[in-house]
């Protein structure tokens, strides 16, 4: 009786778990999409409307430059998402061409200074972990930007012979793990993520301080 | 004078770059196909047949890289131009591979379209930034 | 021992299904954006440039009122994919308002003719699980989209006194599920969720003769 109980206790929890963490992700890039995107484009569509009133030619000229250039952004914004977003796009381009194209988009979106530093000679960690500790990254570069209104991001990935040793660092507010009143899910997915790794994620922040989140995992996978 | 075929699912697409292009004197759009499939039996046809084709790679029915093999085996002397919203590595070599003398994305510059129509009918090939940066 | 290694087990499973279920709902949007979106703006970017080069004034107005129509369409499908993307919204217009949502940007970009019955004395039958019906409908519209090229849609919401119906009902090519190869997940999530709404979840397709997707529910949530 205990077993089956435990069972139907694991079933509802395993679906539950997984509609929380896609509504969380779902939620994340409807907000980005809907306050960058949209915005940018709204403002290309209030510089048409002045094309269309404008009667003198240079200055038709001009804003239609405005215009293309501020498309131009909004194209590439939306490309940087999209590829982001996409698992097949990170497994192929590998881990720092992934962060770089994510880092890319906060720059261009965010105005924050963003820098990866890639230390070390190159390898890979294997498709499925690679994709695993890109999510990490990309979650503690969103949680920085969404709460720490830092200038500037660093993002390390250091190559260790036999471990990679992964930072990201933010120089905004910080926060103590004690204050945290609301109830997200991104700190509680990257642990997830990385038990999953086998690795070691750690917090560091200090009110006024910025936050580091490290984590370290082996080169190789270990057994399963 | 350059004859050029247009190929992608997109009419508005097609429209743009054919106004695009349509602003250029020795430059003229003589085919519009909405699928490979429609590309390749419009060009069995064609009087004249176009020095280069440009081809989208999301397409229903025939794909950019089955249509530019398809091409490349009928008419090997016609210059294939792929246009597309993809910017992989993974996209471009293959359609590269597939007989593609160039590569532009969607939101290319008119001067860079001609460049790389003009560069495919004289010397065969267009090195964009994004196929050099792949390479 | 047992005991032990069943919530191993049970972990590891409710670790990589959280996981694969956000991948498998990035990949979907991610290719919506980047298609769809992204294409129209790059059909503007070009009508721009042929503004700026010509100097007909007629035209320019022609052109720059066809580029705000365009843009306004951009704007309009990326503000319904970031809406239905978002629970907060889904949850506060309630379900058929959402389901209107979903048909109206698959009506722009796909040229779907796609219909929503809304039939019998609207009620709700509580958020989260409103929230858990509009995701099924969201999956059948995907796939009916993505695999069945149908020239129309239905969606069907039938509330009867002590049961929510629903159908989608697409006119595409149908499929057998014997013949299914690809390994989606699609299906799969939403037999998850209908299991988690306590609710019966029927797919009828033939090969040629379209597919629909019913959905029943009880009005009241059956006791946790
Ligand atoms: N880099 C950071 N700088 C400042 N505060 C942070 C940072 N990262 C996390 N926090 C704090 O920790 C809290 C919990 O973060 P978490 O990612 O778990 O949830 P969230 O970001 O609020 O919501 P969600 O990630 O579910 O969208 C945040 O609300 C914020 O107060
Ligand atoms: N409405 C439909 N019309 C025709 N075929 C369908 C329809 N719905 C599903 N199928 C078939 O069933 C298969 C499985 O669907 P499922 O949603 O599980 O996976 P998918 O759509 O291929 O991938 P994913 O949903 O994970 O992105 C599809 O690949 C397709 O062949
Ligand atoms: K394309
Ligand atoms: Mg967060
Ligand atoms: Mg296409
Ligand atoms: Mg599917």
């Amino acid at each position: 009786l205990e077993k089956q109980t435990m069972e139907n206790n694991y079933h509802n929890q395993l679906l539950l778990s997984r509609m929380e963490v896609q509504e969380q992700s779902f939620r994340y890039f409807s907000e980005e999409i809907h306050d960058n995107i949209g915005q940018l484009l709204s403002i290309v569509k209030m510089q048409l409307h002045n094309i269309r009133r404008s009667s003198n030619e240079t200055e038709i000229v001009a804003r239609a430059k405005d215009c293309t250039e501020l498309l131009g952004k909004a194209i590439s914004d939306l490309r940087n998402i999209s590829h982001t977003l996409n698992s097949v796009f990170v497994t192929n381009v590998g881990l720092p061409e992934a962060v770089e194209k994510d880092l890319e988009y906060i720059r261009s979106a965010k105005d924050v200074k963003c820098t990866l530093h890639n230390t070390g000679e190159d390898y890979s960690i294997g498709e499925e972990r690679e994709l695993l500790v890109f999510r990490i990254i990309q979650e503690a570069i969103a949680n920085a930007v969404k709460h720490a209104s830092p200038s500037a991001i660093d993002v390390y990935l250091d190559h260790k012979p036999h471990m990679l040793v992964v930072r990201v660092v933010d120089n905004g507010m910080g926060f103590e793990a004690g204050s945290i009143t609301k109830s997200g899910i991104g700190l509680s997915n990257m642990q997830m993520r990385a038990a999953l790794l086998k690795g070691r994620l750690d917090v560091a922040s200090a009110k006024g301080g910025g936050t580091t989140i490290s984590l370290q995992i082996d080169r190789e996978s270990a057994a399963a | 004078m350059i004859h050029i075929a247009l190929a992608d699912d997109h009419a508005l697409i097609r429209k743009g770059v054919a106004e695009m292009l349509s602003k250029f004197s020795d430059i003229k759009v003589i085919l519009e196909a909405g699928t490979g499939k429609e590309l390749i039996a419009k060009m069995s046809n064609a009087d004249p047949m176009p020095e280069v084709c440009i081809v989208d790679i999301n397409m229903p029915e025939m794909n950019g890289y089955e249509t530019a093999t398809e091409l490349k085996k009928r008419w090997p002397k016609v210059g294939i131009l792929a246009l597309s919203m993809y910017d992989t590595e993974l996209n471009i070599i293959k359609m590269l591979r597939s007989g593609a003398h160039g590569y532009l994305l969607k939101d290319a510059d008119p001067e860079e379209l001609l460049q790389a129509i003009v560069s495919i009918h004289k010397h065969g090939f267009y090195y964009s930034d994004i196929v050099t940066g792949r390479m």
